[in-house]
């Protein structure tokens, strides 16, 4: 079977982010006075053939633990798992 | 001839630009701070290199809403001359005074010598150039890949709005002559009124033999050539 | 006033000093000095000032030996960067540091905040960066992990000094399997100012503020210093949300912000926040100044809440300095740095009273008498011996070692040689740099031994390479050091430049260790001996050590960073041949030497024998023909003989430029006495290869200087290709496949990295 | 009261994916050979204040017109909208 895997890799909390500063101040300028903060990290759209979605999603995470996300400095969530 | 040069925060060539119009021109240069509200009478602007705001987001994306970028377009609507180089040209694009959008180079970052080919010399940085003439000068970016739809390119190359293309030493647009994967090797264009222009290159590093090129002069010299026409 | 423990502190025991990295009888030092039992906070403070990386404490007595004066050194070691007088009123300001423990865990972040740092080294001084350099060292590139370890360090690199828009405009690579493990990212900045705007890292002035400028303190990096202090190991990921992250963009407002600040004379001193952040900033330049200083943790700006003193003191958030303004200028402080959109906080005081204090709101939390906290460590000699495993090595008769079958085509050694990770081409590397932002870049990466600057409003021009054969100090350390002074010496002389001084990094593995330390003792003693007949005074560097893994120590490595000036930089001369029909002369000789060679390491797989001689008085007057043929214009171009020796030099010289390739037949026949291997490829020290504009005053300054010089053949038209007779044999080889070999080695070799797709090698976007 | 918003922008479909292709085909290279396609693109979690989670929605929307996403090349969804 064929699945969308979506997966979001957000900088781990505490650790500076540059991007999201300068877009939460850009923001401000604009006149979105009420954002109070905005982190910048990656989305990943993932397509990939498992045996089930409970398969697919291990598969997803083992590919975050081991490429995808820095273990350093990133956090990342499997947020959705869809059939196609 | 009087030349605006705007420092956003994060701005880096825009000494390299201020040298090329006053120390090797010899003509009239004034910075312009990105808080500015007044281009103080300059007759050309030009909006230089560097990493705008970091180039968080999208090289160009947060530098557009600056405040002089309201007097930039004005300026642009009234025929006068914007020349957008490098990040100059992603804030040209994003601030819509220059149609498509540069996007990460199909390589990453290229630091390097180009040759790009005069397209059209109808356009105040070519204007003393010719049809055909190759030029060399370097690149630096990691956000330069031109992207356009289809039928945008098209119009564009028929309205003759594509300035320069990345061509190999025979004067050849090839795909190991594109350094960063731009469509139909473009480096650079300029809008539909022609007072616009954007490239990728960097005319100003290539100002004296000395630095290894000055083949940036004769785009600097179009710019005075029309400016006085 | 006494400080006292904060509520929640942790109670001091033995097994919390020996975590913070005292020994029991350093602190027994500290609770003297005190007079009392220290506060937690008392103890982070004390545990990042007495680390190695601080207090030099295993290193300092060492350093002492180096030749630091001249004429010309405005400032030497002691300060953020040297500083020496080129002529003319201005000034160059020049520091290298080493990231190695950082870019080891986290490669991109380490590799750029090591650039941020050095940088804020260089413009705290008050001068503009002009250029950065930088100097790597790697394992076996067929490892998964280095290669990943290349890829996110080198864009490391890149993306912060292009960002900040200070060009990258050379250093030197090299790969053997001692690094594996354990990189070295060693970051180099040159700047240039006017005489009178030097300014120095000194708290003066009772009752002037302190101010902390740049960007918020968060919990990033605490102990960092303490970190590049210990050995990496297993645990050492553990560690591993130390790691600082760095904002390239706000660094430029705060070099913009501190060069207008310096101009304005509205501040006394200015130091970066680096190792150890506020805590040694603020000691070091109370100490400078000979005074006490007081500083509020309550006022200082942080970007998380919650933070504790210990903390705050200890924090290594990059992009922050620390300013001591004169009294009463605060306001005008702070509209320089809300120009850039900077934030500046007064947060602390010069005081009369001796003492280093720091305060929450009315709490004592940290208070250490006199004005000596760093200094104050206990120094180390440790015992020194070197160890037998390099002394056999040493003595290993390498001329026994059978050639392979294939050397039989000494052609197929010179391509192998070529395509060896450490002597092919860098260009993989520096394309990712912006070699050319500001417009002085005169001679880039891969155009000269040297990279070369002009200075406008100046005829003059700058020199600057980085260097080091770590295997060559392995094997013999005095003779090492000397040779790493002497190559980087050469490289800037072959531009056309004298070289002027000197800035080190001396990487090495625990000082603890006997063989270690003698190491250290012996390569730092050959170094100063250099730099005293090379009349290169040492202005500054960096220690790192405890660069070791569970599998032994990096080689020794102490990279030189040198400076050199041109006086009329219209002369600067590439290494690259520039047409056919120019002969080739070739200064200095030929020697039956073959060990440490990259011939024997790459081509056989060992590591053996001593290092070639290096005589400083034949190095000396190789320089001095060199800068002085090369600005009467006698030369078009020269290039020194390194790794791989003479053929591989050749080979470059034809291909450097690939645009403008250019052959050469040559004949060595003169060496018949001599094996064809190490006519080739032995690595004897004190030549170069020339191509002449004017012959025979070329000849004649050599003769000068007592500098054997021959015409060994002369350039042709690229289609003949390289073609070289030795004894027995001749070398003959298409351009092609020169080039093939050379300037695609490393690209291939990282093609087969899957770290471009890697999230290190990607964000920022 | 508070909300967070998460946003997803990808590359238009049709649009070279570099970074996408990179991803693919070093996951290829570490044996994950299920995988078909990856799109990279950008996650942005926004915290901000809003009368409701209707006008929080609203809000991000207009960022996006005006600053997150690229019209030219972009397209973004408004993946989830939590009150905090
Ligand atoms: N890390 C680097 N960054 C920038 N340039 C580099 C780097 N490594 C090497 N180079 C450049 O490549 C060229 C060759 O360097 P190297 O092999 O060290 O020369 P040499 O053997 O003469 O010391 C020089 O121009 C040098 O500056
Ligand atoms: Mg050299």
């Amino acid at each position: 079977m064929k699945f969308r895997v979506a997966v979001h890799i957000l900088p781990r909390r505490g650790i500076l982010d540059p991007q999201g500063k300068a877009v939460t101040e850009a923001l401000h300028s604009l006149g979105f006075a009420e954002v109070a903060e905005v982190h910048v990290g990656r989305h990943l759209a993932i397509e990939t053939q498992a045996d089930s979605a409970d398969a697919a999603r291990a598969a997803v995470k083992a590919m975050c633990d081991k490429l995808l996300a820095n273990p350093v400095t990133e956090d990342f969530v499997i947020a959705s798992v869809e059939a196609v | 001839m009087k030349v605006g040069i705007i420092r956003f925060p994060g701005s880096n060539c825009d000494e390299d630009a201020w040298f090329a119009i006053v120390n090797d021109l010899r003509e009239q240069a004034v910075m312009l701070w990105h808080k500015d509200t007044d281009l103080q009478g300059s007759d050309v602007v030009i909006l230089p290199g560097g990493f705008s705001y970091g180039d968080y987001l999208r090289a160009g994306a947060i530098a557009r809403f600056s405040p002089i970028m309201q007097q930039v377009a004005t300026h642009a609507a009234r025929g006068g001359v914007v020349i957008g180089i490098c990040n100059g040209f992603q804030i040209a694009c994003e601030a819509h005074l220059l149609p498509g959008a540069l996007l990460r180079n199909d390589v990453g970052y290229r630091a390097m010598p180009v040759t790009i080919r005069v397209e059209r010399t109808d356009s105040p940085l070519t204007a003393a150039a010719t049809v055909g003439q190759c030029l060399t000068m370097p690149i630096a970016h990691g956000e330069g890949r031109y992207t356009a739809s289809e039928d945008d390119l098209d119009r564009l190359e028929q309205a003759g709005q594509v300035l320069f293309r990345y061509v190999d030493s025979a004067g050849t647009p090839t795909t190991q002559s594109n350094p960063n994967g731009s469509m139909r090797n473009i480096a650079g264009i300029c809008n539909a009124n022609r007072n616009v222009v954007g490239l990728m290159p960097h005319p100003e590093r290539a100002m004296e033999p000395l630095l290894g090129s000055s083949d940036g002069r004769v785009l600097f010299e179009s710019l005075l050539a029309t400016v006085n026409a | 006033m006494t400080a006292t423990p904060r509520a929640g502190d942790p109670v001091i025991t033995p097994a919390l000093v020996a975590e913070h990295g005292l020994t029991p009888d350093e602190f027994t030092r500290l609770v003297n000095m005190l007079g009392r039992q220290p506060t937690f906070t008392e103890l982070g403070v004390i545990s990042a000032l007495w680390s190695e990386h601080c207090s030099y404490k295993h290193s300092r007595p060492v350093l002492r030996t180096l030749p630091t004066k001249a004429p010309w050194v405005l400032q030497g070691p002691g300060e953020n960067a040297g500083v020496i007088s080129i002529g003319e009123g201005l000034a160059v300001a020049f520091k290298i540091e080493s990231h190695n423990h950082p870019s080891a865990v986290e490669p991109y972040q380490g590799a750029a905040t090591g650039v941020g740092g050095i940088l804020r080294d260089v413009f705290t001084m008050g001068a503009r960066p002009i250029a950065m350099l930088n100097s790597l060292r790697f394992g076996s590139l067929d490892t998964p992990r280095v290669r990943y370890l290349v890829g996110g360090i080198v864009k490391g690199i890149g993306d912060y000094g292009n960002c900040v828009g200070i060009p990258t405009v050379a250093g030197d690579i090299m790969f053997d399997a001692a690094y594996e493990g354990n990189p070295l990212v060693n970051a180099m900045c040159v700047g240039i100012l006017r005489e009178e705007e030097l300014i120095r890292a000194k708290a003066e002035g009772v009752g002037n503020p302190i101010i902390s400028v740049g960007a918020r303190t968060g919990r990033d990096g605490i102990h960092g210093a303490s970190f590049a202090s210990e050995d990496l190991s297993h645990n050492s990921d553990a560690k591993r949300p130390r790691v600082q992250v760095g904002d390239p963009f706000t660094e430029k407002l705060l070099l913009e912000a501190t060069l207008e600040l310096i101009a304005s004379g509205n501040v006394v001193a200015i130091q970066d926040m680096g190792a150890a952040g506020l805590t040694s900033s603020s000691a070091e330049m109370a100490e400078r100044g000979e005074v006490g200083v007081v500083i509020d943790t309550l006022k200082v700006p942080v970007r998380e809440q919650g933070m504790t003193p210990y903390e705050i003191l200890l924090s290594e958030s990059q992009e922050r300095m620390l300013v001591v303004a004169h009294k009463g200028r605060e306001e005008a402080v702070r509209a320089i740095l809300a120009k850039w959109d900077l934030h500046a906080e007064v947060i602390g005081e010069v005081i009369a009273e001796p003492v280093y204090r720091v305060v929450e709101g009315s709490h004592v939390v940290a208070e250490f008498p006199g004005t000596r906290l760093v200094t104050d460590c206990p120094m180390y000699t440790p015992e020194a011996k070197e160890g037998a495993a390099v002394i056999a090595l040493r003595a290993r008769d390498v001329h026994a070692i059978p050639s392979k079958p294939q050397e039989e085509n000494p052609t197929w050694t010179l391509t192998q040689l070529l395509s060896s990770p450490t002597i092919a081409s860098k260009q993989w590397v520096y394309r990712q740099y912006d070699s050319t932002v500001r417009t002085n870049t005169v001679l880039g990466p891969g155009a000269a031994d040297a990279a070369v600057l002009r200075i406008r409003g100046s005829k003059k021009g700058l020199a600057v390479k980085t260097d080091c054969n770590g295997r060559y100090v392995y094997l013999e350390p005095r003779v090492g050091g000397r040779i790493a002074v002497a190559e980087a010496a050469r490289n800037v002389a072959c531009t056309g430049a004298r070289p002027r001084a000197i800035t080190n990094c001396l990487n090495f593995g625990n000082p603890k260790k006997p063989e270690v330390f003698w190491q250290f003792k012996e390569a730092v003693g050959g170094m100063g001996e250099a730099c005293t007949a090379l009349d290169t005074p040492v202005t500054g560097g960096n220690v790192s050590l405890y660069n070791e893994n569970p599998s032994g120590a990096v080689y020794p490595t102490p990279t030189i960073g040198m400076v050199g000036v041109l006086d009329d930089v219209s002369r600067a001369t590439g290494l690259a041949f520039r047409g056919p029909g120019d002969p080739i002369v070739l200064l200095g000789d030929l020697t039956n030497e073959l060990g440490a060679s990259e011939y024997l390491s790459w081509i056989h797989g060992v590591v053996a024998g001593a290092p070639p001689a290096c005589d400083l008085k034949r190095e000396r007057a190789l320089i001095e023909t060199l800068v002085e043929s090369i600005q009467a214009g006698h030369v078009k171009s020269a290039h020194d003989c390194s790794e791989g020796g003479l053929a591989v030099a050749l080979a470059e010289c034809c291909i450097a430029n690939p645009n403008a390739q250019v052959g050469a037949t040559v004949s060595l026949t003169q060496w018949d006495h001599l094996p064809a291997r190490a006519t080739l490829f032995g690595e004897a020290q004190g030549r170069a290869v020339l191509t002449a504009a004017n012959l025979p005053a070329l000849l004649e300054i050599a003769g000068k200087h007592g500098v054997p010089a021959q015409v060994i053949g002369s350039t042709t038209p690229a289609t003949d290709g390289l073609s070289i007779a030795v004894s027995g044999t001749n070398l003959t080889a298409t351009l092609a496949e020169l080039s093939y070999a050379y300037h695609g080695a490393l690209e291939r070799a990282m093609s087969k990295s899957i770290s471009s797709a890697l999230p290190t090698a990607e964000v920022p976007a």
